[in-house]
């Protein structure tokens, strides 16, 4: 209709189902000949990745010629809904001065149908779609090239390249997903993949562990997948079907939960029940405890999982199917939503758990945690844009601190991620990582011009900018509590004095079973000192051992690489190129990937590219559409018309809403045609609003820093002789001079009063009561589990199965006296019976 | 009313017949009672024969003597076979097989 | 003196007589005196000539009946209706001559080796047959009578064979005086029927009995009578609680008599009930249908539940084939219901056929092993399996179509009984069906009780040497296996024998 | 109905009593030509099976193919009725081949009874009874055909298994003797309320849906107790784990994949079409039974210390999902049964395989006591690790299209059955997918995961030594996946992949027959 003038596609995003093809072939690969291969199978993985990385900007580069071919071509035409049909004809247009709807490109085959419902495997591709893709293989990319260094040596390489390439694949495969179906396939993916890498060690009971809880908490949240899953298909299957598609179709329950005819109570519990599931996937409180025990896993399966890709996953569910949460869970009708809630629930309490850890990779997490937490309160408060673009710059910096940490415990810490005990000082030791490290710490705590400032203060401003004033002041202690935490842990790294084996000793003469773990480890490792090949299942076998000396925390790296090259008597150092240019790259993406979407400089590429535009599409009669009536007749009626019963929220903001929407898609549904995206407004970025943000950010780093160095600075450091405390010089004595009010002050006050026992407390609950809860939940499942077995099975059920059984045998034993054996017995009960009968039958006939 | 004595005297015969078996413990004892019952049906069926003025009921009553008569034989012989083997007839000590 | 005496007497009506219809009961009659004879004058050393003479004549016998069946479906009548051959007579006869076959064949060895009289014993099993055969004829009380005691009375006597065993004795006396006492209640029952119709033949009793019904109801004699008649047959078919007799004897009598016992008797008994019940007594429904209805329920169950305590084989199958009769009666007991009766004749007749196959299969393997491990008890069956896995095997068979499991012979018999209670329908039909169906589930405990025994637990003393059964066990294990199988499979072969519309187009209904 | 009377599926249903009759008069002392004989057979009849895969007309499956119409007992008007159609297709085809294959298994794995004789002829009988029940389309010759397996499996548990054979095994006979006790009145009663004309499964079902409505919720109580026994539902399920955990290897994995598909087979096949208003009355206490089985199995299994008992109590579970999905009376839930069916039968019949080998190697099957299996057999522990992941339901393998689409269509049961209700079964079921995860993976990692136990470890290949080759000696203690267990297993593999990733084979075939049911049940009520 209006189609052809308009919309580009390209080779790139018709066949973007390719890339994850790509990394699931390689998978398969990689388990049947990996072990054959001169690298164990992770070239393949790496060149899986790389391919699909091609793919994907590929697929980038033509998609934002297709948003650019709309907004240049298209000016005031409207298109007709085709997409349905799997092509990838263009129908979207714009009106007015809004960014136009652009069509996704979709296509997808039948995998199978049965009783009159499909379900489909293939693609949908939009903004979003395209944007995970191409973060996922990028960052994918790069970790399986870390991994190449710090995995060496292991037993398991092939197969931990394997899973790392399943995983990405499964990601892959879940961002494409054109249904539920598919979403489904690629979620449940990951689950397996997150399962095997967390538990990659699995000989300590205690990764195995981790990885059973991490796979069991996520699975309780897919239970909401499944039934949500349900509930939407069958709520928006005939409206779906009328339209020649079914009610998996991402698209088909985007458009239907805009419609008019959409069941607001349907619509309600399939978002709850959805929301469930990005609960456990992405680590949301209550269900966050699993996130930092499977830290047990290897540092770049954190770094990928648990940072960057899979624990967004939640998040993209919220995102893909925005419009279901949007109308289903009422926000921006009302003040408060569930997601906007749970995300700010989340934001604090994990920030104030990062305070009192002392693994740095479980600081990490719980910083992930707490940055997930933003994420979903942007998707709560409708600050979609935002949201996703912290998911886009949150994977480099996060991922980055990953693999500092990674790359700390690898060549710095021995294999200890204990911040307290193995590290300190290590900025010397470790420039590029310290560097890559500060920067990533930047981004992360919002400091201006860093990547994070963008993103997370978008999130903060457009809550305000929507009313949701409880929660821009959420956002803002998060980000004071960001900046304070990441700070501790940046001290007790980096700053300081080198503590442990960050000292270069060795835990000989406090933990006699690690010392002797430690010992037998390094026979091994000085018996093959000179053996080229890695493959020393002995010596990674011993190491392993070794480790089972340390009883602290849940994530030794130690596993597995006894003889990866370096002298373990060395001391700190820097790491290899294969972990450090990783570190770089993702280092400087932590601060310039902000620039794409940076209203301080003018860039708004994320709002053009990626957002989807909240329009009505196809509605036929009328090209200039009912849309444009609004917009243009009734501009003081537009914020009514938009966000319907959104009016008291709004009723400030009225006119601030920037460009897009304005097409009435909201609550009140398009009495023509389709809206694929709920019409949202952005806060206009002004400094002023960043001013709060900024200070807090910088209160809570300094504050931190300053009890930091009050605490940790100096004081009785058991590993530190005297030639150490010379060595301070004179910045070092003015610390040990002000140590004593600082003692004073934080100890008696802040720390015993304030500061320690909230975050103790926080932690306290979060451990015994939380985690209490999940691991009760598991436990008493298992106990009920015990009892209704023993009880109800072995003693009711069987027991009346059994008793039966013997009821009909003691019959018989309470009948056999009848056969005394005496004649004259027997003809008594003859002839009895026979008088019985005759005089009953008597009684009975005549 | 005549044939209703006999009925009657056939009865009260059937009954210590019955009685004799279930309340004797010696063996020829209980023969007799069961020649009794016998007995007690060859009145009954003679009482009806006439009272029918039918002459199958005299026809049943011989065969019944008859065989009776072979019954009564083969009897005598067990009792006398168990006396052989046990020395006495008493019939509740034959409880071996019981249960 | 004798002209007078003809001239007062009616006009004597010669009765016809069919001697080909009569020729199985002629040919046992002849047979039986030549096994008298031949015995008087035979050597001890050459005796076992006499079981072979006994098969012959048990098949010879056999002949007639089946050119009787070849011939064709007309019913052969005489004596004024009174001994009747017709084609549920026919089969019938076959079956008892069939079992009294297999029964020479598993007694000739016991006999031999027990050194036991075995001319006498053949003679007595002839006998015993020929009232069998006779029992499948008779239409009249006296004739139903004397088939009876012809048949129990060899009986009594075989059962306490053992002369010198005390438990034989024991079995043969209280067999004796219960079934003595058991034909007085029948026969004064019989008196009673009698007296209140004024004819002994059946089908006119059964005439009066349904004028009786029909007008003024049936007085308190027939009821009586009728009681009476059923437990004269119950005892015969061992229904609870007129059963009690059976385990003991089956236990003391010698097994080939109790295999005889406890097939040819009890089915002898069924026939005799079936003719009383279809001919003579089908009207009194009301008193017969709820005595059979308790009399099947209990039998089935207390012959279960007892048999589930039995550590001793025979008297586990003696209890079991308690249970079964219980199952033979059930469909007697809606006989009136409905259009069920030809269904439920049916139904008695092919549990009757099928049945002894398997009982008498089950007692040919216990006589075989017993003859080596000379033990009675289940325990005694131990490692069955792992040496003699043929009649193991065959064992298995048996007690798993006994249990009714298909496709093995039982189950199409409890399919048709079960298919008869339901084709009555009503609540009482459906109860029993019902207490039936767990009485299947009883019943394969005790039967999977032996099956156990003798595929999971070790031999009990060790011994492992195979047993190698004589010749004639074989051939009667090899029968009754042929018979459980092919029955089980395409019971359409026989079947179409019971198709007995003659006597039940001969009721009154 | 068109009776082409080919003989295809009568010579595909007793093929292997040929192979019975010929070993029947081997001695028992040449095992291996039984062995052989038995693979043969059992191949044979595999192959009539795909030739009969090959033949069938796949655009019409709802109809009868093959079908035979033959007299055999006239007097109770039961016809030898045989024919196949799509529902029938898959499970008469996976009889075939599960037989085979446990055939294949048995080649160095003949359980300690020893007897591969008896054994293997118990099991070639099995396969007819199991065959025949699939094929049957007459009550009376399913009714034999269901009751043949009872007594090859009594023996093959009570011989060949484990400590309490002899418990299990009378229990198991026990049990589904009274289940058939009661079926068989059902079917009964079934006869004489269509007119007592036929048994054939075309009359039933068209005359079925006339009998009153009462009257076929009693005939429905009668056949609901027969089928759920065998299938197992709860609470008539307390036979399966004794059986599941004493039977030998080969007689779990038939009695999972094959054996309690007779139940729910029977449900779909028989008591749905022909009672279509008792079923429906019956339907949410089969859907409440079901869910209850769902989460009472994986509370179960969560309790258990046995490998093996703890993948029989998942059966509980499983076979809640596909009655969930029948008792929902839609097109889409009966699919997802059928399909539940068979993946079912494939995954935890190469669960039971996989506890069978462990047993064989470790004479023990306490989780406490398994630790490190992936150390100590690495392809041991993937295959179970793969099948426990097939079995709580991963998407892309088998496992999971029975079980998600039967939570679906619970969301919208069909004929006005109650949504309130089906929904919160929905949500129950899926509850109970957690469960499965839950005890899966704890099985799974407490048995592959971590070091190996030490008891074991002397024996078997050290887990710490890096001369593998100095410890051979000992390496016939513990040892991988062998040869025969590769040619076994492989093909269960493959088929879990393939019906994961590819359902659509299964479904297409399934589709238009289900179609046809439901719309058979639809028009039986008002």
């Amino acid at each position: 209709m209006f189609a052809t003038e308009a919309l580009t596609s390209g080779w790139f995003l018709e066949n973007a189902w390719l890339i994850p093809l790509i990394p699931t072939v390689a998978f398969f690969v990689i388990l049947g000949f990996g072990k054959r291969m001169p690298q164990g199978g992770s070239e393949v993985g790496i060149a899986s990745m790389m391919a699909s990385l091609v793919l994907a900007a590929g697929a980038t580069y033509q998609w934002i010629q297709r948003v650019q071919s709309v907004e240049g071509g298209s000016e005031g035409a409207l298109g007709a809904i085709r997409g349905f049909a799997g092509s990838a004809l263009p129908s979207a247009a714009e009106t007015g001065h809004s960014a136009a709807y652009v069509e996704p490109v979709i296509r997808h085959w039948t995998w199978w149908q049965s009783g009159g419902i499909e379900f489909t495997l293939g693609q949908h591709i939009d903004g979003l779609a395209i944007m995970v893709l191409l973060v996922v293989t990028f960052i994918s990319l790069l970790v399986q090239v870390y991994s190449t260094e710090y995995v060496k040596g292991d037993r398991r390489y092939t197969h931990f390249f394997a899973a790392l390439t399943l995983f990405s694949a499964g990601m892959l495969i879940m961002v494409l997903a054109e249904s539920m179906v598919q979403f489904i396939l690629g979620w449940e993916i990951m689950g397996l993949t997150s399962f095997l890498l967390i538990g990659h060690w699995w000989e300590d009971g205690a990764n195995s562990r981790a990885a059973l809880k991490a796979f069991f908490t996520v699975r309780v949240g897919d239970m909401g997948l499944l039934v949500g899953t349900a509930i939407i298909y069958f709520g928006a299957s005939q409206w779906a079907q009328a339209r020649g598609s079914n009610g998996f179709s991402i698209q088909a329950i985007s458009g239907w939960a805009l419609s008019e005819g959409a069941d607001s109570k349907v619509l309600m519990w399939g978002a709850v029940a959805l929301f469930i599931a990005c609960i456990g996937k992405s680590g949301q409180f209550p269900l966050h405890t699993w996130l930092p025990d499977a830290m047990a896993g290897p540092t770049p399966v954190s770094s990928l999982l648990h940072s960057s890709t899979m624990v967004v996953a939640g998040v993209y569910l919220v995102a893909r199917l925005y419009p279901v949460f949007f109308v289903g869970l009422d926000i921006l009708d009302t003040g408060v939503n569930l997601v906007a809630v749970i995300g700010g629930i989340t934001i604090i309490i994990a920030a104030a758990l990062a305070f009192v850890q002392n693994d740095i990779k479980k600081v990490l997490a719980y910083s992930t945690v707490s940055q997930l937490g933003y994420m979903m309160m942007g998707l709560g408060v409708g600050a979609w844009t935002p949201a996703v673009f912290h998911i886009f710059t949150h994977a480099f910096f996060k991922c980055c601190l990953f693999l500092a940490a990674g790359s700390i415990s690898h060549s710095g810490s021995h294999h200890s991620f204990d911040m307290k005990k193995d590290m300190g000082g290590l900025r010397k030791f470790m420039p590029i990582t310290f560097a890559t490290w500060m920067v990533s710490t930047f981004a992360l705590c919002g400091v201006p011009f860093f990547s994070g400032f963008f993103s997370k203060d978008e999130i903060i401003d457009n809550a305000n900018h929507n009313g949701y004033t409880v929660f821009f002041y959420v956002g803002l202690i998060g980000a004071a509590m960001t900046a304070a935490y990441m700070t501790r842990a940046t001290y007790l790294t980096f700053f300081g004095q080198p503590r442990g084996a960050a000292a270069g000793e060795h835990h000989d003469a406090h933990d006699p079973a690690h010392a002797h773990g430690e010992e037998h480890a390094l026979d091994e490792i000085e018996e093959h000192e000179h053996v080229a090949e890695p493959v020393l299942v002995g010596a990674a076998v011993a190491a392993t051992q070794g480790d089972d000396g340390h009883g602290h925390g849940g994530g030794h790296d130690d596993h597995g690489h006894g003889d990866d090259g370096h002298d373990a008597h060395a001391g700190p150092h820097e790491s290899p190129w294969r972990i450090t240019v990783p570190l770089m790259i993702l280092g400087t993406l932590a601060v310039f990937s902000g620039y794409l979407n940076a209203p301080a400089v003018g860039t708004e590429y994320f709002t053009e590219w990626v957002e989807p535009a909240g329009v009505v599409v196809g509605a036929e009669h009328d090209e200039s559409g009912a849309a444009t009536h609004t917009d243009t007749e009734e501009p003081e009626a537009f914020a009514s018309g938009v966000f319907g019963r959104a009016t008291p929220l709004l009723a400030a903001e009225d006119g601030e809403a920037t460009h897009s929407g304005g097409e009435g898609c909201g609550f009140e549904g398009p009495t023509e045609g389709v809206c694929y995206a709920p019409a949202l407004s952005h806060a206009e970025f002004k400094w002023i609003n960043t001013v709060p943000s900024i200070l807090l950010v910088a209160f809570g780093a300094l504050t931190s820093l300053w009890l930091c160095l009050g605490i940790f600075g100096d004081r009785k450091n058991p590993f530190k002789g005297l030639t150490q405390r010379n060595r301070l010089a004179g910045a070092g004595h003015r610390f040990l001079v002000n140590k004593y009010y600082l003692d004073d002050l934080y100890e008696k006050v802040i720390v015993h009063s304030v500061a320690h026992p909230i975050a103790k407390a926080a932690y306290w609950v979060n451990q015994n009561i939380i985690d209490g809860v999940v691991n009760g939940a598991g436990r008493s499942t298992k106990r009920t589990g015990e009892w209704v077995y023993r009880n109800i099975d072995q003693r009711v059920v069987d027991g009346a199965v059994n008793a039966s059984g013997l009821v009909a045998s003691e019959t018989g034993h309470a009948l056999q006296p009848v056969q005394s054996g005496k004649v004259n017995q027997y003809g008594a009960l003859l002839f009895g019976a026979a008088a019985v009968g005759a005089i009953v039958l008597v009684l009975l006939n005549v | 009313m005549y044939a209703v004595n006999f009925l009657l005297l056939s009865a009260a015969l059937f009954c210590i017949g019955v009685f004799g078996v279930i309340a004797r413990r010696n063996a020829v004892m209980v023969l007799m009672s069961i020649e009794l019952i016998l007995n007690s049906v060859n009145l009954n069926l003679v009482a009806f024969a006439l009272m029918n003025n039918d002459v199958d009921g005299h026809i049943f009553a011989l065969f019944v003597i008859a065989v009776a008569a072979a019954e009564v034989g083969v009897g005598l012989a067990m009792v006398l076979m168990i006396y052989r083997n046990r020395r006495s007839i008493a019939l509740d000590e034959l409880s071996e097989m019981k249960g | 003196m004798i002209a007078t005496l003809l001239a007062q007497a009616p006009d004597w009506i010669r009765p016809h007589v069919d001697w080909h219809a009569l020729a199985p009961e002629l040919v046992l009659v002849v047979g039986i005196n030549l096994v008298l004879l031949i015995d008087l004058w035979l050597e001890d050393t050459k005796k076992w000539m006499m079981a072979s003479l006994t098969g012959f004549i048990l098949l010879g016998a056999f002949i007639p009946v089946v050119t009787l069946a070849v011939i064709g479906d007309d019913v052969r009548s005489m004596f004024f209706d009174r001994y009747v051959v017709d084609q549920y007579a026919l089969v019938l006869k076959a079956l008892f001559l069939l079992i009294g076959y297999v029964i020479v064949l598993m007694s000739q060895n016991e006999l031999e080796e027990g050194g036991y009289y075995q001319g006498e014993f053949y003679l007595m099993l002839l006998v015993s047959v020929l009232g069998m055969v006779m029992m499948a004829s008779s239409r009249d009380l006296v004739s139903v009578f004397v088939a009876l005691e012809l048949l129990s009375i060899p009986a009594y006597m075989m059962a306490a064979w053992r002369k010198r065993d005390a438990k034989s004795n024991e079995a043969g006396v209280k067999y004796y005086l219960l079934g003595v006492f058991a034909s007085g209640v029948l026969l004064y029952g019989m008196s009673y029927l009698y007296g209140t119709t004024g004819t002994t033949k059946l089908t006119e009793i059964g005439a009066r009995l349904a004028e009786a019904d029909a007008g003024a109801g049936l007085i308190a004699m027939q009821v009586i009578a009728v009681v009476f008649v059923i437990v004269g047959f119950s005892f015969k078919v061992s229904a609870v609680p007129f059963h009690t007799w059976a385990p003991d004897t089956y236990e003391g009598a010698p097994l080939p008599v109790t295999a005889f016992l406890s097939v040819a008797s009890k089915a002898a008994g069924f026939v005799g009930l079936v003719s009383m019940l279809y001919l003579a007594m089908y009207a009194a429904d009301g008193v017969y249908e709820p005595f059979i209805w308790v009399l099947a329920a209990l039998t089935m169950t207390v012959g279960n539940v007892v048999a589930l305590r039995q550590t001793n084989i025979v008297r586990m199958l003696a209890y079991s084939s308690i249970s079964q009769g219980g199952f033979i009666l059930m469909p007697l007991a809606v006989l009136a219901t409905g259009d069920a009766a030809e269904s439920a004749l049916k139904a008695v007749v092919i549990y009757l056929l099928i049945y002894a196959f398997s009982n008498l299969g089950a007692f040919a393997v216990i006589m075989a092993v017993s003859r080596k491990t000379q033990s009675g008890e289940i325990s005694s069956f131990g490692g069955l399996m792992s040496y003699a896995p043929g009649l193991g095997l065959l064992m298995t068979l048996f007690l798993a179509s006994l249990a009714g499991i298909p496709p093995l012979g039982i189950w199409i018999a409890k399919l048709q009984a079960f298919k008869t209670l339901l084709d009555a329908g009503g609540g009482a039909a459906y109860t029993l069906a019902v207490i039936a169906a767990v009485n299947t589930v009883i019943a394969a405990a005790y039967y999977m009780k032996v099956l156990r025994e003798m595929w999971m637990k070790p031999v009990p003393d060790g011994d492992v040497t195979p047993i190698n059964p004589p010749q004639p066990i074989w051939a009667a294990l090899g029968i009754c296996a042929a018979g459980t199988i092919v029955l089980g499979i395409l019971p359409g072969l026989v079947l179409r024998f019971a198709d007995l519309s003659d006597l039940t187009n001969a009721l009154g209904g | 109905m068109d009776y082409s009377n080919n003989a295809l599926l009568t010579i595909g249903t007793f093929l292997p009593l040929v192979g019975v009759l010929i070993m029947m008069f081997i001695p028992g002392s040449e095992e291996r030509t039984h062995k052989q004989i038995a693979i043969v057979t059992s191949g044979l009849t595999l192959a009539v099976g795909i030739y009969t895969l090959i033949q069938f007309d796949y655009g019409n499956s709802a109809t009868l193919q093959f079908a035979v119409n033959e007299e055999w007992i006239s007097v109770i008007k039961s016809n030898y009725i045989v024919g196949l159609d799509g529902i029938s297709l898959p499970l008469y085809v996976l009889s075939m081949a599960v037989t085979f294959l446990v055939a294949i298994y048995t080649w160095n794995n003949v359980p300690d009874a020893g007897n591969p004789k008896a054994f293997l002829m118990l099991m070639l009988v099995l396969q007819v009874g199991m065959a025949g029940s699939f094929v049957a389309q007459d009550l009376i010759l399913f009714f034999v055909f269901f009751e043949l397996v009872l007594l090859p499996m009594y023996f093959m548990i009570g011989v060949w298994g484990g400590e309490d054979r002899q418990y299990a095994s009378l229990k198991f006979f026990l049990y589904t003797m009274f289940g058939s006790a009661l079926m068989l009145v059902a079917f009964l009663a079934l006869f004489f309320q269509t007119g007592a004309e036929s048994f054939s499964f075309e009359h039933l079902m068209s005359a079925g849906a006339l009998i009153d409505h009462d009257v076929q919720v009693w005939i429905f109580a009668g056949m609901f107790v027969g089928f759920a026994v065998k299938v197992p539902m709860f609470p008539f399920h307390t036979w399966l784990p004794d059986a599941h955990t004493q039977a030998p290897t080969q007689g779990s994995v038939i009695l999972a994949a094959i054996l309690l598909k007779l139940g729910t087979y029977g449900f779909v096949r028989i008591a749905l079409p022909m009672l279509p208003m008792g079923a429906h009355e019956w339907a949410p206490v089969i859907g409440i039974l079901a869910v209850i089985g769902i989460i009472y199995g994986a509370l179960g299994c969560l309790a258990q210390t046995d490998m093996k008992r703890l993948i029989a109590f998942s059966s509980v579970a499983h076979m809640g999902f596909v009655m969930l999905g029948i008792s929902t009376l839609t097109t889409f839930g009966i699919n997802a049964a059928l399909f539940g069916m068979v993946a079912h039968g494939l995954i935890t019949g190469m669960l039971f395989f996989v506890a069978g080998s462990v047993k064989h190697r470790y004479h023990t099957l306490e989780i406490k006591r398994l630790s490190g299996m992936l150390i100590q057999m690495p392809k041991m522990g993937w295959i179970l690790g793969f099948a426990a992941m097939a079995s709580l339901g991963l998407p892309g393998l088998a496992g999971f299209w029975g079980e998600f689409p039967a939570i679906l269509s619970a969301y919208n049961p069909g004929f006005g059955l109650n949504p309130t209700l089906f929904r919160t079964l929905m949500v129950v079921a899926a509850l109970g997918t957690v469960l499965a995860a839950g005890y899966l993976l704890w099985l799974y990692q407490r048995t592959a995961f971590g070091e190996p136990n030490p008891e074991f470890v002397s024996h078997g290949e050290p887990a710490h030594s890096l001369s593998a080759a100095g410890n051979e000696d000992h390496h016939d203690e513990i040892h991988d996946v062998s040869v025969v267990e590769w040619i076994a297993w492989t093909p269960f593999l493959l088929a879990i992949v393939v019906f994961g990733v590819y359902p659509q084979l299964m479904f297409k075939v399934l589709d238009p027959a289900v179609v046809q049911l439901v719309e058979r049940v639809g028009n039986g009520i008002p």
